[in-house]
This record gives structure tokens, C-alpha cells and sequence, in this order.
């Protein structure tokens, strides 16, 4: 026994398992604020009697009823693909917090290129979501996962060259890297160092983009296009029942939390707060980072309609491509003239 | 011209020749009956090129109720139960037409203050019927918040409306010459003359401010936001001569440019004693409908503020005996409904219950003009088209 | 038109619009908990008065829906003054209202010459079984009590 | 304000071509002939391009469902009715034409009004017309396989035949009084 705990393998199984815990913990907070926040937006009071007091275990009791639920597949349904959709969306997701550093130490591996692994793990789900669409034998679940697809295409690039810019400015790939090189102090007012995140040292528009790209991502509202539910019912989800749809739920909320984390690294400082010691308030440093960018991604949910397909697409392509560009030009200019 | 024709007409050249490479053979594309956006039982059959729709075949009667043959064994009294489920959206306003064909056919004269009573209310159901619709589009278009918002202050104007008929969605409240009179001819003093409750007034005057106030939310939330116009404007267009051939009446007429207003031209309630406009838009898009109706809620509201302020005093019922025939004859009376254009036909043998009762209801009009409209258009075009119709589907099938 | 504005203002409402309720009070009433008390013309359920019914059959008749039962016998009384003739009398022995058909529309309570239908605002009577929904004649009776007064009136 | 009903009809009729037109109830109503219906209706849609409504009325002495008509020299037929207006002026008017029992056809509408279109096919399948050169002459509201026409007077109403009329079981009459009548007055009229 003792010789398993000491290995590799037994920390790695140690570390992917509180890992989980953590992110599925998490994304159970993010379904509770969700609800709780688009319910107050509505005059409503949303969850009230779950859990005795303000209905806390409201997302706990949906899990319970989720798992009880009989797991249909349809019979014309890719049985393997179908079934292992969801995983993949889940996996996807959860692999993306590898690279994220919860404070100097807390990270389960500070890779080189972290933000090029993020980025491509982040993807990862893409794929699920098309293959939950392909695979469902649905034309709605069909057009859902090719409007997914069409979304990964489109944003992605975006995506990536909005970090570009950060990356210039950090010099590193490194996650770790990125978030200190923000410790650094930006300039100094007389006797004071100032620090800054990259978000004011100007990538403000590096940021804009990185966001808007990471709502589409996520598919969320106003790109929420995949799911829509009121074009395609329930797009890609439609067949999903039971364990496999709570396992795309999950993976949404995951996804938001995984890609906040990031955008938070990246832009916000990370776990680094002036005046506060990383290595203590690094994790909650970095989880009131994350709980702002969620905020904002749910009060932008119940507060605007959605796009249409191709208007996100030309959105993409028009602005946010160009943008992109432009930015990494004037990025890199000022790096090499400062 | 096929849609698809006319679809690649309008695309540039290298797109026509990259379409026609990658030619894939069509889907069949099932909208309903059982789908978030059908309100209901609409079902429609769509022939699919990727998300464009190139033919599409409404089918309704998934609500089908027979009334036009259940009219024929019922009388005029029980009519009116029947009528107010129509449209339930608007369930008082539905009920107007056919009191007024029926006491026109009877030569009834209705007292001053029953007529105010009817018009206030008929005008409550319109600012319901439309906060549903301000309210349930942007839901189309994904965005839920403004249901909830719109529905708080409608819960309001349902409140006073139950106040009054004691029925939110089903008021019943009409009779033959005039609004409820007194129940029974017993003498407990439970069953009274139902004139409006004490505090309505009052109660609803507070109510409009608060509906003029929702109105304003809505600007902000829907008609400013800029991806609610990215999506609307241009959308759906229906032009003049199209809507007038299909019958296409109310909002979405007005909405395509058209003053015409039933309140204006015809005198089945004295709306001539108030100052109102009549909304309209200038491309009849879905934008435009939407901002129609937007005006008509504050409209609606500028009306019954004033029948408030001049509401007469007096009679609440002419003098009609409680069993009644109807005299021979045939009429057509129409109202402003809060969807278009509703009317009754009413043939008159003579009998306790008409010899034949036609419905025209507006939704169905409306919605017929499906068909031509979805041609060519995308599959998220086309529920926000659809949701611009604001059709119910109890008043497409009757 | 409206006039060009800067863009993204109309999100920027929008998003403070839904802020803003985010921090205000919710017009959600918690229903089993505290109940809105519906207005007194509310059509509720419809209570009948047995001793006021004559069993003349007007409600049944009118009603739309056919959802009224009613069963009575005549029954002979013993004269009112002494050497009078012996007066008749009807007797309800069934008054069932078929709530799973009613329409709520009121007729019978209207037609009634006698007085013994009222409507009550109670609405608290869903069953799990659509047989449990016809109200029998002591059900309907036990509703007398919930029947509000006469409201004033705005004249 | 809408003009003068009889006003309108006397011109409406000077429009089509017919010479018989009423406003009783103020309801402006012109009959014309079978044969000139879509005529009419090509004529009278530039001034009036508003379309209402169609339907039609099945004229019966014998009845399956409710009253018969009071007036008994009623001609058996189907009278057609199509409602157009003028959206400017608010004027309405009712044409109205009869055709036999034993041929119910006429000629559709669809090519004057595309409104037409569902108005016909309702008519169709609740009357039994047979609109010639409609496009799509199916059920509209019914399943395909449904059979007869129910707004005919002749097709009894189902649900009153399956349950007895309550007032049929009633209490004796009182003696030396009327009692309450037992009769049906949906069937007496």
C-alpha cells in the first residue's frame, strides 16, 4: 500500500480525483448562481425550499433526479458515439485545468506552452458536441452540432489571437509565467509600485475579444446558436436524457468555470492580488476573478437574445478576426518601441 | 420561381457555383406540433436546404374545436361562454363582436355605462393579449428576461380584470344588452348587480402607470438592444398588397404601414369619445411589429385613463328577458381585436341560438400568409417570424 | 427612426435595466406558504344551498357542458293550516357538479331563480384522480361557508 | 366612419353587375350569380383589395343539429360568402352567391386573394364545396381520413347524441301548477 501512495500513479489518481471533486463542486455553485441570479433579474425568487434556507441544494437534488432518470438512446442512434459524447465534452473540459495555476505552487503542472495546451484541450469539447449532434440521429440534435462546429470554427481564431497579444507582452507561454509577469510591477509612482493586469495594460480589446470568443465557445447566450432552444428544442441535448445529459450540464458549467480561470490568468492577474500573499490567497484570489467573469457571463445570458448563425459568422470574420490583428500589430509594436 | 432559385439569384456568383458543387439532396424538417416555438399545436412541414427553408406547409387543426358547429346547438347566452376561449389571450375582447352583432340583430339599445365598462376592459385584454407577445417574442429570439418582466405588470391588469368578471382569462362577463346584470331574480344579497368593484377605478389608473412603465423597461431591454434590431429589422418583410390579399389585419397590418384601425372606422364601442393614435410602422418587418404593439399598450393605456375620467353613471343592462329568441336576420360585426380583425356572421332563424354562427378570427388570416412568407428564409428567421405573428393557435383553429 | 446612438448603448440598458432588478424586490408570492387572497367576485367553485334548491332543473338545463346532475323526488307535506290540502314538495336527492367538465361560466349560478347556487373564490380543490372532481351534494354544500359578502361598489 | 350600408351596397351592385343587394343590420350584402363569382371578385378587388373572410351557409329544411330555419320556404342550397373590404375607407362588404345541393361547386378564389387559400379548404372539408382550380383542395383542419362534412346540417353532433340531455330526467310536475318542461328547447327551437 504504502508503496502505491509514495508512486506516481497514487498522486496522480490523488490529484486528478480532488481535482474533480473541485471543478464538479464548483460548476454545482455556478448552476446555484445561475439560478439564483436569472431569478432575481425576473423578479423571481428562483430555488426556495431545496435545503431548507434559500434553497442551496437545489442543483444537488436536480443531480439526484438527473441520475434517477431512465438514460434513453435513440435506436437509430451511433450507439458508441452517442454514448461517449458526454464524456468527451466532460473530459474536454476538466483537462483544461491541468495548466491552470491556482497559486504558485497549486497547479497541476506548470507546462511550457500551458496556454497552447488550454486552448486545444479547451476545443476538446467541440468535438463532443459534434459528435452528440451526429450521432443522435435527430436533424435538430444534427443542426445543433453543426452549428456548434461552425461556432469552434469561427471563434477559435479569435480566441487564439486574442492571447496572442499577452503572450508578447509576457514573453512566456507558460501559464504561471503569464500570471507572474502581472506581479510584476507594471511602473512605479515615486515610493509605489503599481501593478497592473494585462486587461489595463492594454489588451483591453485583446481582453473584449477573448471574451466574446470564449461566450461563444462556451455556447452561451447571445451565441448560445447550438442549443437555441426555441429554433432546434434543445440542439445537440435533444436526445440526451438522464446521467449523459447531467454530464453536459455539468460540462457547460465546468467549461465556464476552465475558461474564466483561464481568462483570468491571462488577463486579470490570475491568483495575484496586490498587497496579498499568493501563496494563500492565491485560490481565492483567483476564484473572485472567476466568480466576476461568471457573473458577467450570466447577467449577459438573461439579458440579451441571441444571434443568428450567420451574423455570428460574419461577426467573426468582419470584426473580430481583423481586431484581433490589429491588436497583436499594435501589441507588438509597443513591445519593441518600449 | 422556386425559393431556391430565387435564393441563388440573390447570392454572388462563386457562391452560386460552390452551391450547386455541393448540391446535397433536401431534408424534411418537422417544426411541431410538439416544439418550443409552435405556441401550441402549429406544426409545420419545412423542405430544408441546410437552414434555409425552401417550402414550408402549415398545419394546424391540432386544436380544433368545432365551435362553429357546437354554435349551432347552443344559445345565444352560452355562445358567449364559448366565444371568450377563442383567442384566451384576450378572452373579454373576443366576446365583444358577437354581443354587438347580437344586439344589433335584436334592436337593443346598451346603456352608456355598460358600453364604458366593455371598452375598458375590452382595451385591458389588449395590453394582456399584447404584454404576452412583447413579453414571449424576445423568449423566440432567446432572450427570457423580458417574459417575466412584462408578465409582472400583466398579472396587474388580469387582476382587475378578475376584479370585475371574476375570470382572469375567461371573463364571461357580456350579456345580451349589456355587462352582467343581476344574477337570478332571488333577493339574498350575495348575488348583486355587478358593477365594477369599489377601488377599480382608482386601482386601475395606478395599473396603467405601471404598464406605461413596463413599456418603457421593454425599450431598453428589447427594442434598443442591438442584436434584438440585428435580428428583426428587415425580417419577415410583408408588403401591403400581400397582407391585404391574405387578410392579414391588426398589428401586423399596421406594422406593414396601413392605418387601419376597426376602433377608427367602426362604431361597436364608443371609442370615437377618445383620443388615441393609431400605431404604425414603416416596413412591416418584425421590428415593426414589435414597436406597433409597443405603442398600442401605451395607446391602450391613454384610452382607458380617459374612459376612467368620463365614465358615466347609470344602467348596466337593457331590458332582455331571460330566455330569448333572436330575430331573422343576418349580420356581420367586426372588432379591433388585439390580434386583427375579429367578426362574427351571424344567421338568425328566429331561434334561441343562431342557424349558423362563422368566426373570422384574425389568427387564422394572419397565419396564412405562412406559406408565402417562410419562403426562402432561415430556420431562425423563421421563429422569429413566426413569433411576430403573435397568432393563438385557439384562434387559428376555432 | 430612432435617432443613431452610440453603439452598444442599447446593451448597456439593457444589462443595467437587469441589475438593477437584480437589487429589488421580487414580486414572487410564496405560494403555500402565504396565499393571495383572490377578489371576492373570484369564480372559484360553486357552493349550493340544498334547502333553497326546487329542483327545477334550470341549472342543469343551461348548462353548456351538461356537468350537472341532479336527481330529486316529490314528497308529500303535511298542510300548512290545519284542513288545508297536503302541499307537494320536492326533494333534491342528488346535486353533483362534474368539475373535470365545468367551464367555469357561470350560467347555472345565473339562471337559478331560487338563490341556491353561489359562486365562492376557493380554488383549492385539484385531486389526483379526475373522478375525485365531481363535487357531490354535501362537498358542494360545505363550500356555502367560504361564500364572501357582497363587495362594495364603485358607482 | 364607415359609408352609408345601403349607399354601399347600391354601388358595390353598380361594381359587379347585380342588381340584388341588401343593408339589413347594416351589413352591406350583394348576391350575384354562381357563374360570375370570380368575376366579382377580380372586378371588385381594386377597390376593395382587403379580404376577410370566406365561408359558406348549408340552407336546409331538415336538420340533424339545432333549429331549422324559422321561415319554411327556405331553398334548400349552399350559399357562399366571401367578406372584402377597403382598408382605407373602412368599408366592408358581404357578396354572397347560392349553388345547388346536388353540384356544390364554384370557382375558387385563390388566384384573386391568396387569403383564399385555407378559407376555401376550411369550406371545403366543413361543407363539402368543391372549389374548382384551388391548388391544394386537402383537409385542412380535419385528419385526411376523416369522412362527411360536419358543418352540413345533416351531420348530427356526436357528443349530443352519447350523453342523455340532463333536463330530460326531471321531477313529476307539480300538481294544480306547471312544472318545469321537460322539453328540450335545443331541440324544439
Amino acid at each position: 500500500m504504502s508503496a502505491l501512495f509514495d508512486g506516481f500513479w497514487a498522486l496522480l489518481g490523488l490529484k486528478v480525483l480532488v481535482s474533480l471533486l473541485v471543478i464538479l463542486n464548483v460548476a454545482l455553485v455556478i448552476i446555484f448562481a445561475e439560478l439564483k441570479i436569472s431569478a432575481h433579474m425576473q423578479s423571481r425568487v428562483g430555488p426556495y425550499f431545496a435545503g431548507g434556507r434559500y434553497g442551496w441544494a437545489q442543483p444537488i437534488a436536480d443531480g439526484i433526479k438527473f441520475i434517477q432518470k431512465e438514460d434513453l438512446v435513440p435506436r437509430d442512434a451511433d450507439r458508441p458515439v452517442f454514448k461517449l459524447a458526454p464524456m468527451v465534452v466532460l473530459a474536454g473540459t476538466v483537462a483544461v485545468f491541468v495548466i491552470v495555476p491556482f497559486s504558485p505552487t497549486l497547479v497541476v503542472r506548470n507546462l511550457d506552452l500551458g496556454v497552447f495546451y488550454a486552448l486545444a484541450a479547451g476545443s476538446i469539447a467541440t468535438v463532443g458536441v459534434l459528435m452528440a449532434g451526429w450521432s443522435s440521429a435527430n436533424k435538430y440534435s444534427l443542426m445543433g452540432g453543426l452549428r456548434a462546429a461552425a461556432q469552434l470554427i469561427a471563434y477559435e481564431l479569435p480566441l487564439v489571437l486574442a492571447v496572442v497579444g499577452v503572450v508578447i507582452h509576457a514573453g512566456t507561454l507558460s501559464m504561471s509565467g503569464i500570471v507572474e509577469a502581472q506581479a510584476e510591477p507594471f511602473f512605479h509612482l515615486g515610493e509605489t509600485a503599481i501593478h497592473l493586469p494585462y486587461l489595463f495594460q492594454g489588451q483591453v480589446i485583446g481582453f473584449g475579444i477573448f471574451f466574446i470568443a470564449m461566450l461563444a465557445e462556451l455556447s452561451r447566450t447571445p451565441f448560445d446558436m447550438p442549443i437555441a432552444e426555441s429554433e432546434l428544442v434543445m440542439g445537440y441535448l435533444t436526445e440526451y436524457s438522464g446521467i449523459r445529459f447531467t454530464m453536459f450540464f455539468l460540462g457547460e458549467y465546468a467549461g465556464m468555470f476552465a475558461m474564466s480561470a483561464i481568462a483570468s490568468s491571462l488577463f486579470l492577474g490570475g491568483y495575484y492580488f496586490p498587497g496579498l500573499d499568493s501563496a494563500t490567497f492565491g485560490p481565492i484570489v483567483l476564484m473572485a476573478k472567476v466568480g466576476l467573469l461568471v457573473f458577467v457571463m450570466i447577467w449577459f445570458r438573461w439579458t440579451f437574445p441571441r444571434f443568428r448563425e450567420d451574423q455570428l459568422q460574419s461577426f467573426a470574420w468582419r470584426w473580430m478576426v481583423p481586431l484581433s490583428l490589429v491588436n497583436i500589430a499594435v501589441t507588438a509594436t509597443f513591445k519593441v518601441v518600449f | 420561381m422556386t425559393a431556391v432559385d430565387r435564393h441563388r439569384l440573390s447570392m454572388h456568383h462563386s457562391e452560386v457555383q460552390v452551391s450547386v458543387e455541393l448540391q446535397t439532396p433536401d431534408m424534411t424538417l418537422n417544426l411541431g406540433p410538439q416544439h418550443p416555438s409552435t405556441h401550441g399545436v402549429l406544426r409545420l412541414i419545412a423542405r430544408v436546404d441546410g437552414e434555409v427553408i425552401e417550402e414550408v406547409e402549415p398545419v394546424i387543426g391540432y386544436m380544433h374545436r368545432g365551435y362553429e358547429k357546437i354554435a349551432e346547438v347552443r344559445t345565444y347566452p352560452q355562445i358567449t361562454a364559448l366565444v371568450n376561449r377563442i383567442d384566451w389571450v384576450s378572452g373579454f375582447a373576443n366576446e365583444i363582436p358577437f354581443m354587438v352583432a347580437t344586439e344589433r340583430l335584436m334592436g337593443l339599445d346598451v346603456p352608456e355605462r355598460a358600453q364604458y365598462i366593455r371598452l375598458i376592459l375590452t382595451e385591458m385584454a389588449r395590453i394582456s393579449s399584447h404584454l404576452v407577445f412583447l413579453s414571449s417574442f424576445p423568449l423566440e429570439l432567446g432572450a427570457a428576461t423580458p417574459l417575466m418582466h412584462a408578465l409582472r405588470e400583466r398579472e396587474r391588469v388580469l387582476d382587475l380584470i378578475e376584479g370585475v368578471t371574476g375570470g382572469r382569462f375567461h371573463p364571461n362577463f357580456n350579456r345580451v344588452g349589456g355587462v352582467k346584470p343581476a344574477a337570478g331574480a332571488g333577493s339574498t344579497q350575495k348575488k348583486v348587480i355587478q358593477d365594477l368593484p369599489i377601488e377599480f377605478l382608482e386601482q386601475s389608473r395606478q395599473a396603467m402607470q405601471y404598464v406605461r412603465d413596463v413599456c418603457d423597461d421593454l425599450k431598453d431591454l428589447v427594442v434598443g438592444n442591438e442584436i434584438f434590431m440585428e435580428r428583426t429589422k428587415g425580417i419577415g418583410i410583408i408588403p401591403v398588397d400581400k397582407a391585404l390579399a391574405f387578410g392579414v389585419s391588426g398589428p401586423n397590418l399596421r406594422a406593414s404601414g396601413v392605418p387601419f384601425d376597426i376602433r377608427k372606422t367602426d362604431d361597436y364601442l364608443p371609442y370615437s369619445n377618445f383620443e388615441f393614435d393609431v400605431a404604425t410602422g414603416e416596413n412591416g418587418d418584425c421590428f415593426d411589429r414589435y414597436t406597433v404593439r409597443l405603442e398600442e399598450v401605451i395607446q391602450a393605456s391613454r384610452i382607458i385613463d380617459q374612459a376612467i375620467d368620463s365614465i358615466p353613471s347609470g344602467e348596466l343592462q337593457a331590458k332582455v328577458p331571460r330566455i330569448f329568441k333572436v330575430p331573422q336576420g343576418e349580420i356581420y360585426v367586426r372588432a379591433e381585436n388585439p390580434k386583427g380583425e375579429m367578426g362574427y356572421y351571424i344567421v338568425s332563424e328566429g331561434g334561441r341560438g343562431p342557424y349558423r354562427l362563422k368566426i373570422r378570427s384574425a389568427s387564422f388570416s394572419n397565419l396564412s400568409v405562412l406559406p408565402w412568407l417562410l419562403q426562402g428564409q432561415l430556420v431562425p428567421d423563421v421563429i422569429a417570424i413566426l413569433g411576430s405573428l403573435d397568432f393563438v393557435l385557439g384562434d387559428v383553429d376555432r | 427612426m430612432t435617432p443613431r446612438t452610440m453603439p452598444g448603448s442599447g446593451l448597456a440598458k439593457g444589462l443595467w435595466l437587469t441589475l438593477r432588478t437584480l437589487f429589488s424586490k421580487t414580486a414572487t408570492i410564496h405560494y403555500p406558504l402565504e396565499k393571495e387572497v383572490p377578489v371576492a367576485r373570484a369564480r372559484g367553485v360553486i357552493a349550493l344551498d340544498a334547502d333553497a334548491c326546487t329542483v327545477c332543473m334550470l341549472c342543469a338545463r343551461d348548462c353548456p357542458d351538461w356537468c350537472i346532475y341532479i336527481e330529486g323526488h316529490k314528497e308529500m307535506q303535511p298542510p300548512a293550516k290545519e284542513g288545508g290540502r297536503p302541499r307537494s314538495r320536492a326533494t333534491l336527492d342528488r346535486f353533483d357538479i362534474d368539475y373535470a367538465l365545468c367551464m367555469y361560466c357561470g350560467i347555472c349560478v345565473e339562471v337559478c331563480p331560487f338563490d341556491a347556487l353561489f359562486w365562492s373564490p376557493d380554488y383549492e380543490y385539484s385531486e389526483t384522480s379526475i373522478t375525485s372532481l365531481l363535487h357531490d351534494q354535501e362537498r358542494l354544500g360545505a363550500w356555502l361557508e367560504t361564500v364572501p359578502d357582497p363587495p362594495a361598489l364603485e358607482s | 366612419m364607415t359609408a352609408n350600408p345601403s349607399e354601399l351596397a347600391e354601388r358595390v351592385a353598380g361594381v359587379v353587375g347585380s342588381d340584388r343587394f341588401s343593408s339589413d343590420n347594416g351589413t352591406a350584402k350583394v348576391r350575384v350569380d354562381s357563374d360570375h363569382w370570380l368575376e366579382a371578385h377580380q372586378t371588385l378587388g381594386a377597390e376593395m383589395p382587403y379580404f376577410s373572410w370566406l365561408s359558406a351557409i348549408d340552407w336546409a329544411t331538415e336538420v340533424a343539429v339545432g333549429d331549422p330555419p324559422e321561415s319554411e320556404d327556405v331553398e334548400s342550397r349552399y350559399e357562399i360568402l366571401s367578406c372584402l373590404g377597403n382598408v382605407e375607407t373602412g368599408e366592408l362588404v358581404v357578396l354572397s352567391t347560392d349553388i345547388a345541393k346536388d353540384d356544390p361547386s364554384i370557382a375558387s378564389l385563390t388566384d384573386v386573394f391568396g387569403g383564399a387559400n385555407w378559407h376555401e379548404r376550411e369550406a371545403a372539408e366543413m361543407m363539402g364545396i368543391d372549389f374548382v382550380g384551388h391548388p391544394n383542395l386537402t383537409h385542412l383542419y380535419l385528419p385526411d381520413a376523416f369522412e362527411g362534412h360536419p358543418l352540413r346540417k345533416t351531420f348530427p353532433l356526436l357528443s349530443r347524441d352519447v350523453k342523455p340531455w340532463p333536463g330530460t330526467v326531471d321531477v313529476e310536475p307539480m300538481p294544480d301548477e306547471e312544472g318545469p318542461s321537460t322539453e328540450n328547447p335545443e331541440d324544439a327551437g
